[in-house]
């Protein structure tokens, strides 16, 4: 894999929160302030511009540049959020031209622990690290255990579709539904429901071209 | 007129571009106190940077008008960052509101209490460190209706975040330096709490749908200003039953000491006229003193809203005789102006 | 809370009494400007009646807020006589006001122009002439949006009475006689048109429902400040659109010279947000300079109301610098201050 | 006629613009500010609580009573206007006791003359005008003519509410309404109807007692 998987990557988010845009929208608007669908579409929209004017930097470069696109242009918590988990994924890659499974998965948990770093939410809280955790643990054992990329991928698209429905229980104590208390349990997480439309969307720009 | 470009009752050209649009407004209305860097998106005292005086910027999502941005002037902000409605600004703007308006003596950022407020905040400070300036964050988290804990967001920056600026603006006009500045808005947060009702949704531009449904006859207990739902649902009682709740929410939090002199805030949401909010103030300054504590100062208008939602707040402020000074002094914003 | 007390989105207590109500929480939020005389239904100016000053009194029915008891206080209204909500008041009112502010130098009626206010006030005008107090009255009528003519009603008065009450408020607060302060009104009158509209009707709390109903996307044109349905009602279009019909409307009317220099006055009706109001203060301030006109001042928010209606007036004003004086000359009174 | 037929008239308004309440209301809210139902029920009310604290007043005393109460507690056009009528209406009577159906009709034109005077509505305005003039010109006619009083009023009730109707058709020019411009027309002038009421209760008032 190498720069183009990442360009597609990005590609493949902005098509898909950009469909599922309402959906995010109605999911916030549930227990947030409805704006989660169009946060994420001005981001990824900005990033993918912001790489269409790139020439020929590496992979590591596009994630630290995407990250950068989204804290300034998303706002809200999913902007700072995404964008140092994306500068951070990307520092792990360096310079590097090309990379495989393992540090892809390397890349996500770097990311993840950004995520929890700033965010200081744990799993159960009903936030993005309910689908993002388990989708960089799949990855990571998959890939550990020789498992091909496309299915180690799949799988923790899976896992992250699974976190995301799981979050429906829950109750929230991060972030804007925390504020609910007992009415945000029966409402599915807006972040981790666009979280999992991102490990979906790496599933696809990682294999489609492979 | 073509019936497709809106189908809210708003008076919107693009919905995206709402935000922009209102800040040239009220940058070509008070133009003798503001400007409006169109690039950073943000609003910046005329006079800015003030050498030598403390500067205090804020900022947050849009659609809580005239906050931040109609505060901005003498005595109070020297910058505000607003974000698209409901969506917290993005680091650029607080950095590049630090800049235009540091004096050489510090800047404070004052914050409200919401996740993507305190994450875009904590980059734009890192960042402002970063180019040497001194940088204070204050939070303000007020709102009583939700449970300050250490397993969740805390509790929310709402009405408080009015009074601080006021009161810290003051402190910063008078000299007081970045510690002093600080340390007043930080005695404000805490001495002052809110709770607020609703008794309709709001609708944001961008999606056009309100954002939560209330059928007439019901009220929401416990809202911020996102057009949130709130903490409950209940039937809507008389005035005076819902002033109980929120008096009871407030003081039963804030504990002021019996004969206590507070600045009681009856603040509108947006879409509730005033002759509703003296009512509730009526009724507020009633209970209050039944409950042996008196409101020598106020604020009755829309001051920190949700768009068009129908509803009200309550933000009550222990006061000294240090922050009865601070208030009173002379305040020259687009929104709220005295002595002056 | 019970559950049948109240079925509207309104804080309230009893329907019938929701006008003394606010007025009492008026009165206790700002003791220090106004009193409530609660018998004779009034708002007085503190300290009326002041030894050889002209007194101006306006009033009308309630559901405008601030209009007029939010304008009472130093250079502006000695008092303010509020009726029912929508209902002009009683000529007992405006007599007890007038006698209460009398301070022998004469006393100002200001009147807006509906039969209702314009009768009443007759009445009260003639108990006072029979009292031997000097009774001067002016009917404001700048609607642009109703014909005038010798064979209806005529004109509405709207948004110039804000303006009046302030401008005249202020030559009488300087000194000047009861005929040189009937003048000044009757300038202001002369020299100032309005057009609103509306987004939404109101729902006055003693019917409980809308006076009528208007789907969204449709915007009434050419409507008062009553909750009435305007003259024609259309699909609602941009706000750059609606606002092309509200600024056409008053400068065809008006007809200011090239170059000349206005007060701008975008209000709010109640149910609309500032950040909309300032979305349109920026187009109404761009289209004026575009036809020639100068907006030198401004004012922009909800100061004529029609309880929670969503919908937005324009008032223009041509200035000459003794009004730009008026202007700017110092206020203290709940909803308008400056100077001072 | 005596005080008697006055109190009695005062007590039916009372009691039918109460029943009306919210068709005058409804009237009222399609051109007007919807407040018509309102102001008649606070007048009368306040008329009939006035009259019953009177003890032994002249029947044209009752009315300039009733007509200072009006004045003095509805407000809006309708106080004015019907508060003058009434009280020029009682001035016909002096101190008299007793009056008969033609000193009826002589009160009923003062009041008339009352309201145009002060309104200056004309005949076709679209106001009450329109269900008072016609009532007056019947009453005053057919008492001319001779018919018994009872009949008499019955057909200047009759006349009120024909008047009342032919609003409907009409462009109002006084008045709210007027404001609308063509778009009043297709609706009943709410003050014609109370109108209508009111000439019936008078009908009903001296019928009921002799
Ligand atoms: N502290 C946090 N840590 C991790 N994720 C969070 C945190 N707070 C909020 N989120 C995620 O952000 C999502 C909301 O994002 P968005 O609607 O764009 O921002 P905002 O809440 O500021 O409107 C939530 O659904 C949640 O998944
Ligand atoms: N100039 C006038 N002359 C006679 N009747 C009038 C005039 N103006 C209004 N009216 C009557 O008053 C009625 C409205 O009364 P009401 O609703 O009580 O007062 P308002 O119009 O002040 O709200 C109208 O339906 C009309 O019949
Ligand atoms: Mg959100
Ligand atoms: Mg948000
Ligand atoms: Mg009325
Ligand atoms: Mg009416």
């Amino acid at each position: 894999m190498d720069a183009a998987t990442i360009s597609s990557w990005m590609r493949e988010i902005d098509s898909s929160v950009r469909a599922e845009r309402d959906h995010l929208v109605q999911l916030d608007a549930a227990i947030g302030d409805g704006d989660h669908g169009t946060n994420m579409v001005r981001g990824f929209e900005a990033v993918v511009q912001a790489l269409g004017a790139d020439n020929g930097s590496p992979p590591g470069r596009l994630l630290i540049i995407a990250g950068r696109t989204l804290v300034s242009t998303v706002g809200g918590a999913s902007g700072p959020l995404w964008g140092s988990a994306l500068r951070s994924g990307g520092r792990v890659l360096g310079d590097q031209i090309t990379f495989d499974g393992a540090q892809l998965a390397e890349v996500l948990a770097a990311a993840l622990a950004s995520v929890k770093d700033l965010g200081t939410a744990s799993l159960g809280d009903k936030t993005m690290v309910d689908a993002f955790e388990p989708a960089v643990d799949t990855l990571r054992a998959r890939i550990a255990d020789g498992e091909p990329l496309a299915r180690a991928l799949d799988e923790a698209a899976r896992a992250a579709e699974a976190g995301m429905r799981a979050t429906i229980p829950l109750q929230a104590r991060k972030g804007r539904a925390s504020y609910l208390g007992e009415r945000s349990v029966g409402h599915q997480d807006p972040g981790a429901t666009s979280t999992a439309l991102i490990i979906r969307a790496l599933q696809r720009a990682a294999t489609s071209e492979s | 007129m073509a019936v497709e470009t809106n189908q809210m009752r708003k008076f919107l050209n693009d919905p995206a571009a709402v935000v922009k649009e209102s800040l040239k407004g009220l940058a070509a209305a008070h133009g003798d106190l503001l400007r409006y860097d169109v690039a950073n998106q943000i609003i910046v005292r005329k006079d800015s940077p003030k050498k030598g005086k403390v500067a205090l910027i804020s900022g947050g999502g849009s659609g809580h008008e005239p906050l931040h941005g109609g505060f901005v002037g003498l005595g109070m902000l020297d910058a505000a960052a607003p974000g698209e409605v409901f969506t917290s600004p993005v680091p650029g703007q607080m950095l590049a509101a630090t800049k235009a308006v540091d004096g050489g003596a510090g800047v404070v950022h004052i914050v409200k209490n919401y996740t993507g407020d305190v994450l875009n905040f904590k980059l734009a400070a890192e960042d402002a460190a970063d180019e040497g300036i001194k940088v204070t964050t204050v939070v303000i988290d007020d709102d009583v209706a939700v449970q300050d804990s250490l397993y969740t967001a805390g509790r929310r920056g709402v009405g408080a975040t009015v009074l601080a600026e006021k009161i810290a603006g003051a402190a910063a006009e008078g000299g007081a330096d970045l510690a002093k500045v600080t340390d007043t808005i930080k005695r404000v947060n805490a001495r002052a709490r809110s709770f607020g009702v609703a008794l309709s949704s709001c609708v944001p531009p961008a999606s056009g749908k309100a954002i939560f449904d209330l059928p007439e006859g019901q009220i929401e207990l416990g809202v911020g200003i996102h057009g949130e739902p709130g903490r409950r649902r209940a039937p809507l009682g008389s005035a005076s039953e819902v002033v109980d709740i929120m008096v009871e929410a407030v003081i039963s939090d804030l504990k002021p000491k019996h004969g206590s002199k507070v600045l009681a805030f009856v603040n509108g949401m947006g879409g509730t006229p005033l002759l509703e909010l003296y009512l509730i103030y009526g009724e507020v300054d009633e209970k209050l003193r039944k409950a042996g504590i008196e409101p020598v100062r106020n604020l009755v208008g829309s001051y920190i809203t949700s768009l068009e939602m129908a509803g009200a707040s309550l933000t009550v402020l222990e006061l000294d005789d240090d922050l009865i000074r601070l208030w009173d002094a002379p305040v020259h914003t687009a929104a709220l102006r005295w002595g002056v």
